[in-house]
């Protein structure tokens, strides 16, 4: 069926457009919603720099980037999600859970390989199935139902060990998760690069594909979407296994990183890494994501609790610091945008 | 309102325990249930009841409640407490519905406890520094500087023990360079901290982890900023006894839980029994890769008194 | 003479770089009605946000009896009895009629009493003429419901100065007319009213005196009585514009859309239709008497009994995709809720049909929506700033063209349209009969519902009338308003005309 | 165009109503939105007054409610803040601060009854400042800003004590508190009765006030309500200060309960706080709140831990119980009301 309408050649000019009176304060209203973000990481990084004499070392920055591996994944896997304008709880606990399952392929004999591809499927059935179907096909609140799974999930892996984490590196063939947790590679740290890979992916599939487009569509007026014809539940559900995927693959560094199965690692990231993807500008309505702002957000955070261990920042000033550093972070960004409305 | 059968008694005997564990599963608390269960074994009683808070001290003093309400089929309970200061209330009133209380956390230097609940049974917490530092005299006496890892301040027991150490590294002439808490006190977070920590400090030359977990941390840490540490930690569960086992940790300090448990069992029965209880200290080992191994619970039930 | 009630001088609105309002000023008497009219986007709703405070204008001021008012908030400007009706519903969906209408003045010390509150809304309610339970939720309301509560509350406040952005544009006929019946009431009780509306005979009934803008600028005033439709239109549309649009019809071909024995839920008849390929089909009837209803559970939006087939292929209740893919498209009554992704881009929102159409693993890029956006430019001259200004910023008339062009493009075998012309001005809108028609001279069904009657005659081979659930007549050949009319509000015996 | 009609009295009804076929499937869709879980409270109850000899006692149930009064005391706080549309997830971290600010005026020499008091208005102080003047006036997201207080509080409680609980029974004056947070009335138990009293007056502030009429519309349409005159702002404020002062009570209770201050009490409550109010069937969206739901859903959660300790589940199996009933309870609700929208 071709269109009837071929547009006509005369089409009028696109409007003003960007006003030539691109004055400075147009400019930073119009800037990315991670700009205040950015300028925080980079006067960090340029105060550190200056004061401190371990901070701009390959090995710094490096431990840097490796500890930011699994909060990163773990970001994008909740970018996707909070782009439809929800939060999934649940994903430190499939997380955890996932080393677990690792255990549990390679104990069924699988080869590592397979095994590790095995927790990244079975993440995104859990993930898809258990958290999206309830909430895209019953219409479960999300918030309910991943509160539900977090304790699911930590059960089940609880159940298998026993509460107990186990150490796998001497299993056969485990070196490869370590490889992929905490290898490298000449100076290039394989988590890292992964990461690195796989936030760009994101990034194209949320700009050239239907999918990702779709995922916009919805987080901005489900209605409309379904009107529009776009399938509202199963972009939904996809939504929910892409970020099944993300911690799954986040189970795996994860593993391969404390080179351990553990049924409760990672607990409490969940709020960490909303809090990171928000800093980086994506909104909790949905409807408004950015990769490269949950990629800031998370280097952000990550950034920060290095230099607060680098000045030797006792604990209580660490959460003190954090907190208060987090509410002024959005609060350059509204300050910024302020009157944009 | 309990019934013979339940095997419990209100006069002397043997008694049903209660484990009111504040945390969720894994690690110290398979010990504890075995040595729990064991005496319950011995005893012919039913298993011991098992509630758990995980890290809910509203949800421990609820537990505590709901078993106080069955006092008559519950006669003792054995408590690790969220929130050690923070129970007294709960326990009053167990005493008061004539339950045994054995919370074997954090003694004071007296053996008496925070709570005042309980002076029953605990692990010699106050012992395990020095034991610590002759090992490291003993096998390591290059070790010049050392870095503490420990819980958040305010848990009078890993404050204790990381205070006395202070003191006994001093006397041996080792510096506690750095000390560090951490609020999760995990593989991943001790990982991080100790992989910044190196970076800075290059002459950390080893480190004491007041948990197995924190030690495995620092070790992975160790192993990818290429360092050689030291690392010796307490606990002495399945996991870290591994690692014991396989070289990360150097050497582990712990105490025999199973048998705490069951002596908490034990002392439970005399304070119902009204007879005059006195402390028992339990010590803490040594574990190297020599002898980085626990009995099962069938052996050392078998082996119990 | 006294002051003005209302005066308007110098007031300039931009946004970045879009002149909303390039220079307005005019004043408006006690007592009188002035009507204002123009292209979607020339800065009619801006020039009403301006007076109820929402929009502070970058030069200018807003006096009303002569005091000058402050820049401010849209409380303020109620307090200081000024108040609009907005193009969009402004209301708290979960509350009840009562509440909505007492809103902001609930209580004194804070307390509520639920007595006064029920009992002056149906006060209220009586004033505007509104046979509505105070008590209902607001979420149950029909679209046409909820901007009479909007009437009403303008009425609760008891303002001199009102203004009525586009309020008809989603009021059936006699809903009109209950409006009109308000607005001579409040004329004779000297309020300065402003009027809105892109269909010029409501602005010759109801107005005295009419302002035309373009481009946000001052074009003129006159007396509606000194002028006529077609020297209006002029001056709006800067041509002369046919105002009767009447379409030739195209040849019938085979039916595509078939409904046999329909029940939409929550309506009492039984429902049998068909639409031809080629044809247009109007429904009619008052509000809520279910004609959404249809074009809903048709396209699957809502449970219904009964069986509906397009080209021949049964299509399963509830299921709005395969309704799609069988050759249905909807545009829906309610842009913003139903519509439109309001934050989103102007090119997201054209492009969303194309999505829905496209395999989810298919590669999109922005040069494939390059086409349908300069189409909704040439063939629906749509104003936006540009490709990617969220469609929030667009003004109504605008919004609307989007949500219809995406369909058009994508070129359904029958469309299913819920008051489509909704809001956009006489000008596009002849554009866009003209392109439904060539759509269905192509062979293309249409199934529309609207309120405006001579939408309805103009466009339709075929005209259904709805009544409270149920089809009661069926007009084919020349019809007359008063005759729908008559037949949508059961007055007269059913006129069953057929060919 | 002038019209003949103008209406009649058969004027078509504005709205199919409460269709007169009021069958019971149109009575259950209509139910209160806690009706599933409200039955399955019963259900438990009458399942286990059958099976279990020490449920239906007087100890047991007076215990269940007892310690169901911080957890209710938190919720009807959150049931405010999710009137407007929000959460907030600093309120334990606040809890555990006020236990601490209570330990501070009662060393700085205040009266026992002054000191709670001013911990009252403290709470409301921070709560409504400090997390209601970022997130109304700067309009700052509601999540990172109560991610960072959550923070910010539990630091500053850490940092006064150093991290220590300390105990207070043996205070002079702290009786008073003692009573407050677990005393009784003959056989009635203070606490118990004084949350009781408070959720009461909450519903009636919620109906008969305009301040919680003006959270409903903020909830439902804060830019309706804005336009109506409703001072957005200010109410948002006033919902986080309320909030601040049920989390100063929460705070009184617990020190009263636990005969201690401490900087940790509570920790991870948020979530299971912000469940309870959500099964009760407050919307997370806003504008859709019921107290009575708040308290069927604090009961349900109460009663299940209650259950699962009677009925001697293991330790993991209650996590997966807890977590499966909890997706169940919603999934129920959402069967009833299906097709509703
Ligand atoms: N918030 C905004 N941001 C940017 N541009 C805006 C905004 N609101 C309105 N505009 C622009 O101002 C111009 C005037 O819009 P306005 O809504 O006043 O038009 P209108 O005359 O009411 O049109 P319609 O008949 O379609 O309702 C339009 O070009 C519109 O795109
Ligand atoms: N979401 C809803 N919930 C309950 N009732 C509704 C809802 N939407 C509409 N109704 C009711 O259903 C009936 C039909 O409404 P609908 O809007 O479909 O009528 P209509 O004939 O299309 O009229 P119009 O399009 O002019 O509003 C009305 O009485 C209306 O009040
Ligand atoms: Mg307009
Ligand atoms: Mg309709």
């Amino acid at each position: 069926m071709t269109s009837l309408l071929t547009p006509t050649g005369s089409a009028p000019k696109s409007a003003p457009g960007p006003a030539r009176a691109a004055n400075a304060v147009e400019m930073l209203r119009k800037a990315p919603p991670w700009t205040g973000i950015a300028v925080l990481v980079v006067a960090m990084f340029v105060y550190m720099s200056a004061t401190n004499e371990f901070f701009l070392t390959y090995a710094n920055l490096n431990n840097v980037m490796r500890g930011a591996v699994v909060p990163l994944l773990l970001a994008i896997g909740t970018t996707y999600v909070i782009t439809i304008g929800m939060i999934d709880l649940s994903l430190a606990s499939l997380m955890a859970l996932n080393t677990v399952i690792l255990l549990g392929f390679m104990e069924a004999g699988l080869p590592v390989p397979l095994a590790v591809l095995a927790v990244i499927v079975a993440s995104a059935v859990l993930g898809g199935l258990g958290n999206g179907l309830f909430i895209a096909k019953f219409q479960m609140s999300f918030m309910v139902v991943t509160l539900g799974t977090m304790s699911v999930f930590k059960a089940i892996a609880q159940l298998r060990t026993d509460g107990n984490s186990v150490q796998l590196y001497d299993r056969e063939g485990f070196d490869f998760v370590v490889w992929l947790g905490d290898g490298s590679v000449g100076p290039i740290s394989v988590p890292v690069a992964l990461a690195l890979i796989l936030l760009v992916g994101s990034m194209l599939l949320m700009k050239y594909t239907t999918l990702g487009r779709s995922l916009l569509a919805i987080g901005g007026n489900p209605e409309a979407a379904r009107i529009a014809g776009i399938p509202v539940e199963r972009v939904q559900m996809a939504a929910f296994a892409l970020n099944g995927i993300f911690v799954g693959i986040a189970g795996v560094v994860m593993a391969g990183r404390i080179q351990a199965a553990s049924p409760t690692i990672g607990a409490g990231m969940e709020l960490e890494v909303i809090a990171a993807v928000l800093l980086g500008g994506s909104s909790f309505m949905g409807g408004k994501s950015t990769f490269v702002g949950t990629f800031i957000g998370v280097l952000f955070v990550s950034l920060l609790a290095n230099v607060l261990n680098l000045m030797e920042v006792q604990m209580f000033w660490q959460g003190m610091v954090t907190g208060l550093v987090l509410i002024v972070a959005v609060g350059i960004d509204r300050m910024r945008s302020r009157g944009r409305t | 309102a309990c019934g013979e059968d339940s095997g419990s008694s209100s006069d002397g005997g043997a008694v049903r325990m209660a484990f009111v564990n504040g945390f969720s599963g894994g690690g110290p608390v398979d010990d504890f249930v075995a040595g729990l269960t064991c005496y319950a074994d011995k005893n012919d009683l039913d298993d011991p009841v098992i509630t758990v808070a995980d890290g809910d001290v509203n949800k421990q003093l609820n537990d505590i409640d709901s078993l106080v309400a069955r006092s008559g089929q519950i006669d003792g309970l054995f408590v690790m407490p969220v929130d050690p200061a923070a129970l007294k209330p709960a326990y009053d009133r167990a005493k008061d519905a004539d339950m045994a209380v054995i919370d074997p956390v954090s003694p004071d230097a007296e053996g008496k406890f925070a709570t005042d609940a309980s002076s029953h049974v605990a692990p010699d917490d106050a012992g395990v520094p020095a034991l610590m530092v002759s090992y490291l005299s003993e096998n390591h006496a290059d070790v010049k500087r050392v870095a503490l890892l420990s819980p958040p301040p305010g848990q009078p027991m890993s404050d204790q023990r990381a205070s006395l150490f202070k003191e006994e590294a001093a006397t041996a002439g080792i510096e506690v360079a750095r000390e560090l808490n951490m609020e999760k006190i995990t593989t991943e977070e001790a990982q991080k901290k100790v992989e910044d920590l190196l970076t800075s400090d290059k002459s950390i030359d080893a480190i004491f982890a007041q948990n197995g977990a924190m030690a495995r941390g620092a070790a992975l840490a160790a192993k990818s900023q290429g360092v050689d540490l030291v690392i010796i930690s307490i606990d002495s569960d399945a996991e870290t006894l591994a690692a014991v086992k396989s070289g990360d940790i150097d050497a582990a300090f712990g105490a025999d839980l199973f048998n705490l448990a069951y002596q908490a069992s034990v002392q439970a029965e005399k304070v119902k029994a009204g007879e005059k209880v006195d402390f028992l200290s339990l010590p803490y080992e040594t574990y190297t890769s020599a002898n980085a191994a626990v009995a099962g619970a069938a052996e050392r039930c078998a082996a119990v008194k | 003479m006294t002051s003005p009630a209302l005066s308007l001088s110098g007031v300039r609105k931009t946004y970045g770089g879009t002149v909303a309002l390039a220079d307005l000023s005019f004043e408006v008497a006690p007592g009188e009605i002035r009507g204002l009219i123009g292209e979607n986007g020339s800065g009619k709703s801006t020039a009403m946000k301006v007076v109820s405070g929402q929009v502070i204008p970058d030069l200018g001021e807003v006096r009303v009896a002569g005091e000058a008012l402050a820049a401010g908030s849209a409380h303020d400007r109620l307090t200081a009895g000024v108040g609009v009706v907005m193009q969009d519903p402004m209301l708290c969906e979960e509350l009840t009629v009562a509440e909505n209408l007492a809103l902001g003045r609930v209580g004194r010390n804070g307390l509520v009493s639920w007595r006064r509150v029920n009992q002056q809304a149906a006060e209220v309610l009586e004033r505007a003429g509104l046979d509505l339970d105070p008590l209902a939720i607001v979420a149950d309301l029909s679209q046409d419901d909820r901007h009479m509560v909007e009437v009403a509350r303008v009425l609760a406040w008891d303002c001199k100065v009102i203004g009525f952005d586009e309020t008809t544009a989603s009021l059936t006929e006699d809903y009109v007319e209950r409006l009109f019946g308000v607005m001579r009431d409040l004329r004779t009780r000297g309020a300065a009213q402003i009027f809105i509306s892109h269909r010029i005979p409501e602005i010759l009934t109801i107005c005295d005196t009419v302002t035309v803008l373009r481009d946000g600028e001052f074009v003129a005033t006159v007396n509606t009585a000194e002028t006529s439709e077609d020297q209006l239109i002029e001056l709006l549309v800067g041509r002369s514009v046919d105002a009767q649009y009447r379409r030739e019809p195209a040849p019938a071909g085979e039916v595509v859309l078939a409904a046999r024995d329909l029940q939409p839920a929550g309506l009492a008849g039984r429902i049998d239709l068909e639409v031809r390929a080629g044809e247009v089909v109007g429904i009619g009837g008052l509000v809520g008497s279910g004609r959404s209803e249809i074009l809903e559970s048709v396209y699957g939006l809502l449970p219904r009994a009964g069986e509906v087939e397009v080209a021949g292929r049964g299509l399963r209740a509830g299921r709005p995709r395969q309704a799609i893919a069988a050759g249905l498209g909807l545009v829906p009554e309610d842009r913003r809720t139903r519509g439109l992704a309001m934050e989103q881009s102007v090119r997201a929102n054209a492009s969303a049909v194309a999505y829905g159409a496209n395999s989810l693993a298919a590669v999109v890029r922005d040069k494939d929506s390059e086409g349908l956006l300069a189409m909704l430019r040439a063939k629906l001259q749509l104003k936006a700033p540009d490709d990617d200004a969220a469609v929030s910023t667009l003004s109504g008339g605008n919004q609307q063209k989007i949500v219809l062009g995406r369909w058009l493009d994508h070129n359904p075998r029958v469309l299913l349209l819920d008051e489509p012309t909704r809001g956009i001005d006489i000008g596009a809108k002849q554009d866009i009969y003209r392109l439904i028609d060539e759509a269905a001279h192509e062979g293309m069904g249409v199934l529309l519902v609207s309120s405006e009657l001579p939408e309805l005659i103009g466009l339709c081979d075929r005209i259904l009338i709805m009544r409270e659930g149920h089809l009661v007549a069926e007009f084919t050949g020349d019809v007359s308003e008063v005759e729908l009319m008559a037949a949508a509000a059961g007055h007269s015996e059913p006129v069953e005309t057929t060919v």
